[in-house]
């Protein structure tokens, strides 16, 4: 796949439109993340899959549920016993997913591209744990959700992956469908603050 | 301070007298286990329409006070099938007349019953039913937003919330009572006729004789039976599980609640399934909602918050009007649930046990027609044609009375 | 509203999780081999008790897993931790 | 004036002005309204419900069963206490009696919720309250101290001594060490309402009204807090003695009046008399005094307790020991006592102390047990529940050294023990007229009552209540309930402790609806949820229809156009030309391993693993009862990778239910679902100008018949981005579906847009697609089916392999049922007249022979499920759902509309191109 030209076809964030009421909210900075390629990689965690598969991306893969790894352009997250969501914000989609499938493949796994599957929304600064609070009844102290912890829960009505980086900075990844509606909930709660 | 028109006040005083609390005799013609709505409407009937006596109600607690002192008192008929129509109209005719019957003031009260469409699926199934009705005689329309509006002009029937409301069924002669009132007043009238009925006693066991049951332990004492009828809603599968009788039940909590009195704003019954509400306006003035049923299995007669919190928007979202009404008290009863959401009525594996469970939230409006129903079906060994339907042994020949999917909300 | 442990993210709201009934009910061996009896009985018929269930959950809203766990029907408490079927 | 300097912690630099009943009052910031109109003399006064008689007001705090107030302004609220709100600039209050009114306009406030954890939870910020939270704090623990009124301190009054320092200081210590501590919330104003399982308590804060409106700031908050540990020490409550004629205004509980000298600075009375039956109302006697009133004391107990009996002596207050109150003398208010002894003393004020229950709510709602304690006369906690603990009044403890011992342990501050005090006396009522004794003052109900329900055979609580109507007012019976228990023991001679009191429901306290609506309400009631394209067709003019939590374009009216008239157009352009509409709310499964095709073919009725690879094929899934449950085209990707398709409103149900048989019951089964929903954006490019408009955008692509044929699919590359392409035909036209990664969406349907121009073409929405599929007789799962609807029921027994031992649902259709000749099939209905469309939802009846319906009931053969105006056909036509339908084609029926019976034909369900030339071309 790697003769594939380089593309050039106009891509659109699916909160565009909501940027700018995003960007307004001062209390908590909440930028729209740049695209990133994304796999689902199932796999069995006990053999040598997981090692396989962090070769390939550059980086060990969590060895917990709820947690994440830093990868040299991306994360490593653990949504499960057998299951990781892997992004790199610099490989294309189709190799993303070619590559680690691969790797994965030999050791009964797979990879599902789902670059698109999902949007992210990145938030910065001392309300931002008391933001989502507003709207998710998840532990998100600093000492239950430190830095490292990743979760897929609720916000509001809608599941969100919430990722901590850093005590004031949280990322959340959203179905593209539901985005708009999680937007809207956040700005709308930032009301108050 | 100024004093408007004293609310409460107009309600009707009880009897003097309501019934004994009897000692369990050592046998009965007929054993009635539970001391509900539809026990003691079974025993009311058995002795007016069957003049069969010498019958027990037997309640485990305090009489009524299970499902029946716990619902929203919506009586209706405007169901889907032949089948269902079939038994709530039979009730609803009963209802209209069962003042006079009991000579109890009940409070049934015929404000209309709305139910919402606000999907185009929901207004095609909406009109599916309508139709039905109509051919089954009973009385529904179909009524557009407008006509919503005018029925009951606090329902928000503009654009702007999340499900617009597209029209709405509705059955003029679908009303409200008094649930207190109606049990006590099968409970006087069977107590007239001479049927015991015992509280605060709870069967633990069963006799049986081969295809037979001969009587029924309790914590008071084993009693003899001639015919053992059960009534016992949500913990029908304990006493199923005693003569090992498997049915389909899963016994769930459902919540409901009341607000504080309010000066009349709501003039009928408005219900909803998209956007899960049904409220009435009972006779102090307060607002009377249901809300859904919660999914797990419970016997712990209290559902979860979020279920409540859900219902408010919903009621928020659908009556803007009730912002600022509060909620006053929430509980939650017991309802016994079945595959079709339609009752189990009729004959067990046992010649003289008969079975009638599985009403869901439908149990308080069929009250006087189950009660009727079941009555003949205790007095003469077999199915009454409305009940006929609704046997055991439709779970294996795969005739069901379906009313999850077109039917619209179930209570 | 409940906590409920799922067995790989931990203690989580109720909300978060979707309820699958009784737990162990096996999908029949030979079903064409079976009376209407007993297809009724797979199909529809479901212990209903008044004490401790064994009932299957899925934390739908997180890891999508299903798991097992052992509840009180009559306080609604668990009653074990949850265990893993899979 | 009746407000008392030096008492007080009002603010007297700064005057608000509040109406009630149109007169204006001024009161301070602290006040309430109760204490404004007491600060004026007027005691507010209402009617009661049944019998008409004057009432005031007797508690200072929820407690109180009679002061209901309807605020006005800024915002109507019905039914609150005058003892509870806040006296605010502007507020406009009326009384009311029973009813309250709601607003007629919706409220534009905010409200919302905000969720906590912490280690400890305490309710209430009284002496126990306050010392227990400052205690976990001191360890590390996190803690959220919620306390309901405007202050912390509970009932402390300031008189009391901590540690050596006037109580204000100490209250003010610990609040201010708290604050210090980050892991400390403490919020005032907010009422611990519900609790629930695993810690879990909700609590109401109110965080003011505004008459200038809320703007941004939220006006209640609902405060969700999950604790490790709840400290419950919610205090108690005080009730009364019921005494003939108790009910009228001037008769006020002991720490009432106490509570509005020392928090408001108001002297409820002058002349004083107070009846008790504990120590605790000699505070109130005391503080009374202190503050100017003539103060009488009358102690039902035989010896009156010597510590307070000699304080009383010191101040010149009488104490009479082994005295009662019989009842009142007054009209509007009271203006003597009667003792037991028929002694009348001229008083304006009777303050009652019958007794503390202790606030036993919130461990009632986790269903915590309750057992009788002879000695308070009150329930109190049995055993303990798990992770709940009850500290202070609300555990029965009421002497300060007490509580705070209780509540801090070994570091407890120390106050000075009360010295020879005395045990309480269990006292419900004192002689008199039954008929005039009021139980439930906010109900009208009397002791009378209470004998009428036992003489008409009800003993149990829960049947008295209901018979009497007691403790279901507003207050729930936060004094009355205890004292009708009490009663009712008394009537029947059965002992208080073999009675079940009732149980305490949440709220603790009313919460207002919209509270715990919080911001679920609009758009953020449900999500919406949105494709890519939306915004595109927002701009197009579109309709949108709800599916599911979906937004999904309906049709594309032009100026002029109905929504009959738009889509006839659409359907026309999409027949003879081209159309395209937005499919991305379609269900996508991404289903990989090794035994991919054993699963599908499991899960749907005909045959997946001999789907070829680059192949399509349309699949039914059923339930186990054999009824369809979701329908979809699979793509085959590779030798283990199937792409499954699911309608837009069960793609959530249909992936739960995969994972759930491969979880739970295939375990064996090497095969991994991803949901590739929202991954993919599907255009659905439809009409016999189709192809060329893919062949167009996508050079690559060989579009050809023979190249790219009927149901197979092809990937393909757009300016360096894939896109796959799949030959599938929902509307029996030419057609290809197109799908690109979401984000590209845009970009690609503009593509086809500018390709199909030339071809004029057409954006279509969900309800032209229905009737295109309509004329094809594809039938919508949830439209032309309800759950009760088998394959073979669609006419789609060729859909239910024969081959395969087993799927889900096969047994089903052996059942009797399955096999009855008249169930119902999906046939197609055509009024005969051509002209009329038939409602969907119409009943079919058969042919009435003289034209009208027989009397009900009248026995149904069916419904309409589908029914449109066609282009095609240049007639409406009806999809139905008929008893026996397949062997009724030919047959005329009637469906009655709006009074009339309309006769239509019964025929085969495909309609339009039934030899599918126009697809596979």
């Amino acid at each position: 796949m790697a003769d594939l030209p380089v593309p050039t076809l106009p891509w659109a964030h699916p909160l565009e439109s909501r940027r700018a009421r995003l960007e307004d909210v001062s209390a908590v900075r909440q930028e729209l993340s740049a695209p990133v390629a994304a796999v689902d990689l199932r796999l069995d965690p006990a053999g040598a899959g997981p090692a396989a598969v962090a070769a390939v991306v550059g980086g060990p893969l969590p060895e917990r549920p709820d947690t994440w790894t830093a990868l040299p352009a991306g994360l490593a997250l653990r949504l499960g016993p057998d299951e990781w969501l892997l992004t790199s914000s610099r490989a294309r989609p189709e190799d993303w997913e070619f590559g680690v499938d691969e790797a994965a493949l030999a050791h009964g796994g797979s990879a599902v591209d789902v670059s698109a599957q999902r949007t992210s929304l990145r938030l910065r600064g001392q309300r931002a744990r008391d933001l989502l609070a507003s709207c998710c009844a998840l532990d998100l102290r600093p000492a239950s959700f430190p830095r490292g912890r990743c979760a897929q829960t609720l916000l509001g009505q809608s599941a969100v992956l919430l990722v901590a980086h850093d005590t004031d900075d949280l990322q959340l990844f959203v179905r593209t469908s539901f985005a708009g509606y999680v937007a809207d909930l956040l700005v709308d709660a930032a009301h108050d603050f | 301070m100024t004093t408007p028109t004293p609310p409460g006040a107009h309600l009707p005083e009880h009897p003097d007298h309501l019934w004994t609390t009897a000692e369990p005799r050592k046998s009965y013609d007929v054993v009635i286990v539970g001391g509900g709505g539809h026990g003691l409407a079974t025993a009311h009937y058995l002795a007016k329409n069957h003049g069969i006596t010498n019958v027990a109600v037997l309640e485990k607690g305090w009489l009524a006070g299970g499902n029946m002192a716990r619902n929203t008192t919506l009586i209706r008929s405007n169901y889907l099938w032949d089948e269902s129509a079939g038994i709530y109209e039979h009730a609803l005719r009963l209802w209209e007349g069962l003042e006079d019957d009991l000579g109890y003031p009940i409070l049934f009260s015929q404000r209309g019953v709305l139910n919402l469409a606000h999907t185009e699926q929901d207004v095609r199934d909406s009109m599916r039913r309508v139709e039905a009705n109509k051919l089954n005689g009973i009385d529904a329309e179909w009524l557009g937003p407008d006509e919503v509006a005018k029925v009951c002009p606090i329902v928000n029937v503009s654009a702007d919330i999340r499900y617009p409301v597209q029209g709405a069924t509705f059955q003029p002669r679908a009303g409200i009572a008094k649930h207190d009132y109606v049990a006590w007043g099968f409970a006087r009238r069977a107590d007239e006729a001479g049927i015991d009925i015992i509280e605060h006693c709870e069967v633990t066991g069963f006799a049986t004789d081969g295809d037979r049951v001969t009587g029924v332990r309790t914590t008071r004492g084993d009693i003899a039976a001639g015919t053992v009828a059960l009534c016992a809603a949500g913990h029908t599968s304990v006493l199923l599980d005693m003569l090992g009788v498997p049915a389909p039940l899963q016994s769930h909590p459902l919540q409901a609640l009341v607000s504080e009195l309010l000066e009349p704003v709501h003039p009928t019954i408005v219900m909803s399934n998209a956007v899960h509400v049904y409220v009435s306006q009972a006779h102090k003035g307060e607002l009377v909602m249901g809300a859904g049923v919660d999914a797990p299995v419970g016997y712990g007669q209290r559902g979860a918050f979020h279920v409540i919190e859900r219902q408010m928007a919903a009621a928020v979202e659908l009556f803007p009007v009730f912002a600022r009404a509060h909620l006053l008290r929430s509980w939650a009863g017991i309802v016994d649930v079945t595959p079709d959401a339609s009752p189990i009525v009729g004959a067990t594996p046992y010649d003289n046990v008969f079975l009638n469970c599985g009403w869901g939230t439908g149990g308080f409006k069929a009250t006087p027609g189950l009660g009727w129903a079941f009555a003949d079906t205790v007095a003469h060994g077999r199915p009454h044609p409305l009940v006929a339907p609704f046997g055991l042994d439709r779970f294996v020949t795969g005739a069901l009375v379906d009313e999850h999917g077109a039917a619209a909300v179930a209570h | 509203m409940q906590l409920i442990s799922c067995p790989w993210c931990g203690p989580r709201e109720e909300v978060e999780f979707s309820y699958g009934g009784q737990a162990a009910v096996a999908y029949p061996e030979h079903p064409a081999a079976l009376t209407d009896e007993q297809w009724a009985r797979f199909v529809f018929f479901r212990d209903n008790p008044k004490g401790p269930f064994a009932e299957r959950w899925v934390h739908a809203a997180g890891c999508r897993r299903w798991f097992t766990a052992v509840r009180d029907t009559r306080t609604h408490r668990f009653v074990s931790p949850s265990e893993v079927t899979s | 004036m009746s407000r008392v300097p030096g008492f007080g912690r009002i603010d007297r630099s700064r005057t608000v002005t509040i109406t009630v009943d149109g007169v204006p009052y001024t009161g301070h910031p602290g006040d309430t309204v109760a204490s404004v109109l007491l600060a004026h003399d007027v005691h507010p006064r209402t009617t009661s419900v049944k019998y008409g008689r004057p009432r005031g007001i007797t508690g200072a705090w929820t407690e109180d069963p009679t002061g209901l107030i309807q605020v006005e302004e800024p915002f109507p609220e019905p039914m609150l206490l005058a003892t509870t709100v806040e006296a605010t600039d502007g507020l406009v209050v009326r009384g009311v009696n029973g009813q309250g009114r709601l607003a007629e306009v919706a409220d534009t406030a905010r409200y919302d919720r905000r969720h906590h954890h912490c280690d400890v939870l305490v309710v209430g910020a009284g002496p126990a309250g306050l010392v227990a939270a400052r205690a976990a704090a001191r360890r590390g623990e996190s803690v959220v101290l919620v306390d309901d009124r405007a202050d912390p301190g509970g009932t402390l009054t300031g008189t009391e001594t901590i540690d050596g320092e006037p109580s204000p200081a100490f209250v003010a210590d610990v609040v201010a060490e708290l604050a210090d501590q980050p892991e400390v919330t403490h919020l005032q104003r907010t009422t611990a309402f519900g609790h629930y399982d695993d810690g879990f308590v909700l609590a109401l804060e109110r965080r003011g009204d505004s008459v200038d409106g809320y703007g941004l700031r939220t006006r209640q908050r609902v405060h969700r807090i999950r604790a490790s540990r709840v400290v419950v020490a919610a205090g108690a409550i005080e009730r009364p003695v019921v005494i003939e004629d108790g009910d009228r205004p001037g008769v006020v509980l002991a720490s009432a009046a106490r509570d509005l000298l020392h928090r408001h600075g108001v002297l409820v009375g002058r002349e004083v008399v107070v009846f008790t039956t504990n120590d605790s109302a000699y505070a109130a006697a005391l503080d009374l005094h202190e503050a100017g009133a003539g103060v009488r004391v009358l102690d039902a107990r035989d010896e009156a307790p010597r510590g307070w009996a000699r304080a009383c002596a010191e101040r010149g207050v009488a104490v009479t020991p082994a005295a009662t109150v019989r009842g009142t003398r007054g009209e509007e208010r009271i203006t003597a006592a009667v003792t037991g002894d028929g002694t009348e003393i001229p008083c304006d004020l009777l303050l009652l102390s019958g007794g503390w229950t202790p606030a036993a709510h919130l461990v009632s709602h986790v269903g915590g047990a309750l057992t009788y304690d002879e000695t308070l006369g009150a329930f109190v906690f049995g055993e303990p529940v798990a992770g709940v603990e009850v500290i202070g009044a609300a555990n029965g403890t009421l002497a300060l050294a007490d509580v705070l011992r209780e509540a801090g342990g070994a570091g407890a501050p120390h106050a000075p023990a009360e010295d020879d005090g005395a045990p309480p006396r269990v006292l419900w009522r004192t002689e008199g007229d039954p008929a005039r004794q009021f139980v439930d003052v906010a109900r009208d109900a009397t002791v009378a009552d209470i004998a009428r329900a036992v003489g008409a055979g009800l003993t149990h609580p829960e049947h008295v209540k209901r018979y009497t109507t007691i403790g279901t007012a507003h207050d729930q019976g936060r004094t009355s309930g205890m004292l009708a228990i009490g009663i009712l023991a008394e009537l029947t001679g059965r002992p208080v402790a073999a009675m079940r009191p009732t149980t305490f429901r949440p709220p603790f306290v009313p919460v207002a609806f919209a509270a715990l609506a919080g911001r679920e309400r609009g758009d953020l009631f449900d999500p919406v949820r949105t494709t890519p394209l939306h915004a595109w067709h927002v701009a197009a003019g579109a309709e949108f229809e709800d599916v599911g939590q979906w937004k999904r374009a309906r049709h594309y009216p032009r100026a002029g156009e109905d929504m009959t008239a738009a889509v006839l157009r659409e359907c026309a352009a999409v027949r003879t030309s081209v159309g395209i509409m937005d499919a991305s709310t379609l269900g996508t499964i991404d289903v990989r391993g090794p035994d991919a095709p054993v699963l599908l073919d499991r899960l749907y009725t005909n045959m997946m693993s001999s789907l070829k690879v680059g192949r399509v094929r349309y699949g039914v899934m059923c339930g186990n009862d054999g009824m369809v449950r979701d329908d979809g085209t699979v793509l085959r990707l590779a030798e283990n990778r199937y792409l499954v398709t699911t309608t837009t409103g069960n793609a959530a149900a249909v992936l739960d239910s995969m994972e759930e048989w491969l979880q739970t019951e295939w375990t064996d089964l090497r095969v991994r679902l991803t949901s590739v929903t929202d991954h993919w954006s599907i255009a659905a490019v439809a009409g016999p100008r189709s192809r060329d408009v893919i062949g167009a955008v996508f050079g690559d692509l060989d579009v050809s018949n023979d190249a790219f044929g009927f149901m197979t699919w092809q990937d393909t590359v757009l300016d360096g981005t894939p896109v796959r392409v799949a030959r599938i035909s929902f509307s029996g036209e030419l057609a290809f579906e197109v799908s690109v990664a979401s984000g590209y969406a845009s970009a690609v349907w503009a593509r086809l847009l500018a390709a199909g121009q030339a071809y004029g073409i057409t954006p279509y929405g969900t309800e032209t697609m229905h009737v295109l599929r309509a004329e094809k007789g594809y039938p919508i799962i949830g439209q032309d089916t309800d759950g009760t609807v088998s394959p073979h029921d669609l006419g789609m027994s060729w859909a239910v392999s024969a081959k395969k031992d087993d799927f889900v649902g096969k047994r089903s259709y052996t059942r009797p049922e399955n096999r009855n000749p008249l169930r119902k099939q999906l046939v197609s209905l055509l009024p005969t007249d051509a002209a009329t469309k038939l409602p969907e939802g119409s009943q079919i009846v058969g042919f009435c022979a003289d034209g009208r319906l027989p009397a009900p009931p009248v026995p149904m053969l069916g419904h309409v499920t589908s029914s449109y105006h066609s282009a095609e056909l240049a007639r409406p036509f009806a999809l139905a759902l008929v008893k026996g339908g397949r062997d009724r084609v030919g047959e005329v029926v009637h469906v009655p509309v709006e009074g009339e019976l309309v006769p239509a034909l019964i025929g085969s369900s495909v309609l339009v191109d039934p030899e599918g030339a126009r697809r596979d071309g």
